[in-house]
């Protein structure tokens, strides 16, 4: 039951923070007790962007329920197409060709950056500087004009396809990322100059909404916001898949878990993000770019599992055949549905406009959570 | 921990633990009754430190539903995954969100989705769906009223 | 100590607030900066990647031929039921009957431009184009049927 | 030198001749009034063109450029649309007090415009307690707001109002004694006399590094005071939505918006009569060459090309900084610029008294 509107016996007030509020970039619903300024409880309201993709792919083949996992984590989308591919090509013991592998790996780490370059925006927006936003527009919307010539479309690309990925790279592809690389690391100082030095953003962020490790670990924190507690659960890492183990770059890790190191870690994430991409981006190999499949895939009996990280955290498909061309079961597993669950932890006491830093730094897609 | 070490591990506890194997990690069948008592001792026990519950679901098998809970240790970096069957008219399995935290919201997601009761949930309400919906949408047999495809 | 450190807090602040409007002056003052594209005045010059998917389109050649048989592979492989083919038998030439399709109607209002009917099309009967103006003021113009009034099978498509 | 005082006094002499002085007076006030109000529609547009193309520039993109020339002209489009809008009074508002909160902001914000000095010899009011006048003028803005707040029986109303509140009274101690150096520099209240006092150099450059202290403090209270970026509590739209005027639309939220940048310039015009020597020509000691030719440039332009300087550095500041949280805030106010400041006049009086002044 939402609760009256009103106060609390205590006299505490109770606000409704959404489902359309600028603060949650999104339709989450949040119903906040408030003691002055403090915030004393927090509890999420969900299911105003619920699709129940998870139904609707029982009835999609192994081939088309790809493209609806685009529409959960918009913001890195080609990050969970790669991970529902994955888990097919588990099923079907599909090996990937490695130029395949090699596209996969730049495109997601692409989507990486896109996705904390408009985070970055956001959250200074959060904090009440609106300059950050558009400059953070200008360096993603290089990215979607990349993937746009390469994939086809600038948001939901659905360009990940069981062995492989649909088309080949784009001939303009390889001078247009090398630009990219080039543009951002010349403007990433500038982002720090605006955001990451200011003495306001500082305070607004130090020592607030301290999540610690123990509490990550077990509200199933994952991502940036786990690894700003200390908690190293980078996917790449921890469980390397598509070559990831090759290559060369830091887990980006912080022991404090304020909303700074949370921001910290993931700057720290696109600059390495951005070493990935160049350390591939002149190597990729020849071949092809799609493994020989059959025309219509059945997945054999069993549960299959893949996990990945997504700009938000880890991101798994479950699948559950029955030997079928359906899935009988599908399971997301998205990183933002148990972020917001440690939420209500994490702002408790702290005041109201600290609540709007955390839920930034927190990174919170809806569509991602509701699914 | 491999797979084999965590088999042989659960085994000398539970003699009675029936465990499959084939798939990535091991998995294990429990008891709807025995699991919060299991869980616990997954989560304590040194040598295994399952603290990471990464995924919480049910599969509705249309003769019965099972609850399939992945674990993860963030210490040693082995997973095992743990099943429990349930009874499909009257679901009941004890909650785990006091030893895995996350649990609660994906027990609330489970409760509403599939309509199996937590019993000992502190906040056992739909989290996604409206307050007033009936049925279960992720068992086989509810049939969306509204499906814009079929129309 | 203690007023050194205070002073010394406030120094830092002012100079970390001063570099921000250093960047911003930066930018208000170099005009070439600016990234705005007047989308609706270049319509002219605005050049779409030829890969971009707008909506599904049936190219007809200059007889008023298409390539699509009417065989149902997009429609099968479409994950909403965007694509509906209608089909009908004709005579051909040695007088016998054969399928072929009537009416393709395609629900751009459902489509999600996943290129999946693309690359399930056997016979490259339909693509995808770079229009992307979509926007009418009634749901039933969205729904679309692509190959043209009397319009005939190429020869030699199977 | 032309000023506008010949203008004035030609209209006074002829209003004299030509009707009975009451009446006279009667007519010039409603010739002011008239002339007031058309500065504030003027200010208005102006301000709000100005700050979307301030912010546009800093924001890498071009801004209005549909409406008149480069959307010169956008600011009277959006005039037109909110004046032509329903004026809405949702239910359960207290009406009496939710209509005429807009109100008694417009007009705390008009009275403000009484002492300040636009050009030589070319002010409506010049009393003897000018500075007074406007720091106690300016603190009836915050009931406006405390008024939309509680009468909109809206919560985040009601906590923007009462940020306002905490704020603007706080803020109200520093403004008024960075205000207090000058006045002890210049030994007077009168904006007139301040304005004289700084013939021979501003105060900002006559009063050593203590003036410069004032000014910056002035600044930063003057942006609190009008509820603006980063001092933008009681709207902080990230967190409460619209704040105190989450409620109002049309006509009712324009009166809202105007008065902000009534206010903005009003204290912009304060701190440019106070430091920077309102419509006084930029003057060097005894130099007189260089005194003589910045004379030729008309006062008022030095007025408003100072008051405008003022007005683009609050916006540079809105459009760089993120916001502080409420306690933040306080704790700037009392931690830091109060202390600062009382240990600034105690050194502006000590410069007073011993001359070392310019």
């Amino acid at each position: 039951m939402v609760e009256e509107i009103g106060t609390t016996d205590e006299g505490d007030l109770i606000i409704n923070i959404g489902p359309q509020h600028p603060a949650t970039h999104g339709v989450l619903h949040l119903v906040i007790t408030l003691n002055g300024e403090t915030v004393r409880k927090v509890e999420p309201h969900l299911g105003y962007i619920h699709r129940s993709i998870e139904k609707m792919c029982e009835s999609l083949s192994y081939r088309q329920f790809i493209y609806s996992t685009s529409r959960m984590d918009y913001l890195s989308s080609h990050i969970n197409n790669h991970c529902c591919a994955m888990t097919v090509e588990k099923g079907l013991q599909l090996e990937v060709p490695e130029r395949a592998a090699v596209i996969r790996i730049l495109m997601d780490e692409l989507t990486r950056i896109a996705s904390h370059v408009l985070w970055w925006g956001a959250m200074a927006m959060d904090i009440g500087a609106f300059t950050p936003f558009f400059h953070a527009f200008r360096e993603r919307e290089m990215i979607n004009d990349i993937m746009e010539e390469t994939c086809g479309a600038r948001l939901t690309m659905n360009y990940m396809v069981p062995g492989g990925v649909q088309f080949d790279l784009h001939p303009n592809f390889h001078r247009r990322v090398k630009a990219f690389v080039k543009q951002l690391r010349n403007k990433l100082p500038e982002y720090d100059e605006l955001v990451t030095h200011n003495a306001i953003f500082k305070s607004r962020t130090k020592g607030v909404g301290i999540l610690s490790k123990e509490d990550a670990i077990s509200y199933g924190c994952s991502g940036p916001t786990a690894r700003a507690s200390g908690v190293d659960c980078d996917i790449r890492k921890t469980y390397p898949y598509e070559g990831y183990e090759k290559l060369q770059f830091e887990q980006a890790m912080s022991t404090d878990g304020d909303t700074y190191s949370r921001y910290l870690v993931r700057m720290v994430e696109m600059r390495q993000s951005l070493s990935i991409i160049e350390q591939l981006i002149d190597n990729i190999p020849e071949g092809d770019f799609q493994a020989k499949t059959k025309a219509v895939l059945k997945l054999p009996k069993g549960e299959f599992y893949s996990r990945v990280e997504t700009a938000r955290g880890e991101f798994g498909v479950y699948i559950v055949s029955e030997g079928g061309t359906t899935p009988y079961r599908i399971k997301f597993r998205s990183p933002g549905f148990s972020n917001l669950s440690a939420l209500d932890h994490t702002v408790r006491g702290q005041k109201i406009g600290d609540l709007v830093a955390i839920m930034g730094s927190f990174d919170l897609v809806i569509p991602d959570i509701d699914r | 921990m491999t797979n084999e070490e965590i088999i042989a591990a659960l085994t000398e506890r539970k003699p009675e633990l029936v465990s499959e194997t084939g798939g990535e990690w091991p998995n294990f069948m429990v008891a709807a009754a025995e699991w919060p008592g299991f869980a616990a001792m997954l989560r304590e026990s040194e040598d295994l430190w399952f603290d990471y519950l990464f995924c919480l679901t049910c599969v509705d098998w249309k003769t019965h539903l099972t609850m399939v809970y992945h674990l993860s240790s963030t210490r040693y970096r082995h997973n095992i995954v743990v099943k429990a069957t349930l009874d499909r008219s009257a679901p009941e399995i004890g909650t785990v969100c006091n030893i895995w935290r996350t649990a609660e919201f994906h027990e609330r997601e489970v409760f509403e989705m599939f309509g199996v009761h937590f019993s000992d949930h502190p906040d056992l309400r739909n989290l996604i769906l409206p307050d007033d919906w009936v049925g279960y949408p992720l068992r086989k047999d509810y049939d969306d009223p509204v499906n814009m495809i079929k129309m | 100590m203690f007023l050194k450190d205070y002073f010394n807090d406030i120094a830092q602040a002012v100079g970390s607030l001063l570099s921000g409007m250093r960047r911003t002056g930066y930018y208000f003052t170099h005009h070439k900066e600016i990234i705005t594209e007047q989308y609706p005045d270049n319509r002219a010059t605005l050049v779409l990647p030829e890969r971009f998917r707008g909506e599904v389109v049936m190219p007809h050649n200059g007889q008023n031929e298409h390539r699509c048989t009417g065989c149902t592979a997009c429609e099968l492989a479409c994950p909403n039921g965007t694509i509906k083919i209608v089909t009908k038998f004709e005579l051909n030439a040695e007088g016998k009957r054969k399928k072929a399709v009537d009416a393709f109607v395609y629900h751009l209002e459902l489509c999600t431009m996943c290129n999946l009917c693309i690359q399930a099309c056997p016979t490259d009967a339909i693509k995808m184009a770079q229009s992307f103006e979509h926007s009418v003021y009634d749901r039933s113009q969205l729904t679309k049927i692509l190959n043209k009034p009397e319009s005939k099978l190429q020869e030699g498509v199977e | 030198m032309w000023s506008f005082s010949k203008l004035t006094d030609l209209i006074h002499a002829w209003l004299y001749e030509t009707f009975s002085p009451a009446w006279a007076l009667a007519l010039e006030m409603v010739m002011v009034g008239v002339a007031a109000i058309g500065l504030f529609a003027m200010l208005g547009l102006v301000l709000v063109i100005m700050e979307r193309k301030v912010s546009a520039y800093m924001q890498i993109r071009l801004g209005p450029n549909r409406v008149g020339p480069k959307g010169m002209l956008q600011s009277l489009a959006d005039t037109l649309k909110l004046l032509v809008k329903e004026g809405m009074t949702p239910n359960g508002v207290d009406r009496v007090l939710f209509n005429l909160a807009p109100l008694v902001a417009m007009i705390a914000a008009m009275l403000l415009l009484a002492p300040i000095a636009f050009a030589k010899d070319f002010q409506i009011w010049d009393l003897n307690i000018g500075v007074l006048y406007i720091t106690a003028i300016s603190s009836l803005n915050v009931i406006a707001i405390l008024m939309a707040g509680w009468s909109s029986n809206n919560k985040y109303s009601l906590l923007g109002a009462m940020r306002s509140g905490a704020q603007i009274v706080s803020y109200e101690l520093s403004a008024g004694l960075s205000i207090l150096t000058i006045v002890v520099l210049s030994g007077s209240l009168q904006i007139s006399d301040i304005v004289t006092s700084q013939s021979n150099g501003w105060w900002i450059f006559k009063g050593h590094i203590p003036a410069i202290i004032a000014f910056v403090i002035f600044l930063i209270a003057a942006t609190a005071e009008t509820n603006r970026a980063p001092f933008d509590m009681a709207e902080a739209e990230s967190e409460l939505t619209g704040g105190f005027h989450t409620e109002y639309s049309g006509m009712k939220f324009a009166l809202f918006f105007l008065a902000e940048y009534i206010n903005v310039f009003v204290v912009c015009a304060v701190g440019a009569t106070l430091f920077l020597g309102g419509w006084m020509p930029l003057h060097i000691g005894s130099l007189d060459w260089f005194n003589h030719a910045m004379d030729y440039i008309p006062s008022s332009i030095w007025f408003f090309g100072k008051t405008f300087f003022l007005i683009f550095v609050m916006m540079w500041f809105r459009w760089t900084f993120p916001r502080l949280r409420i306690d933040q805030l306080l704790t700037l106010e009392w931690k830091y610029l109060l202390p600062i400041g009382m240990v600034n006049i105690l050194l502006v009086t000590v410069i007073a008294i011993l001359k070392w002044h310019f």
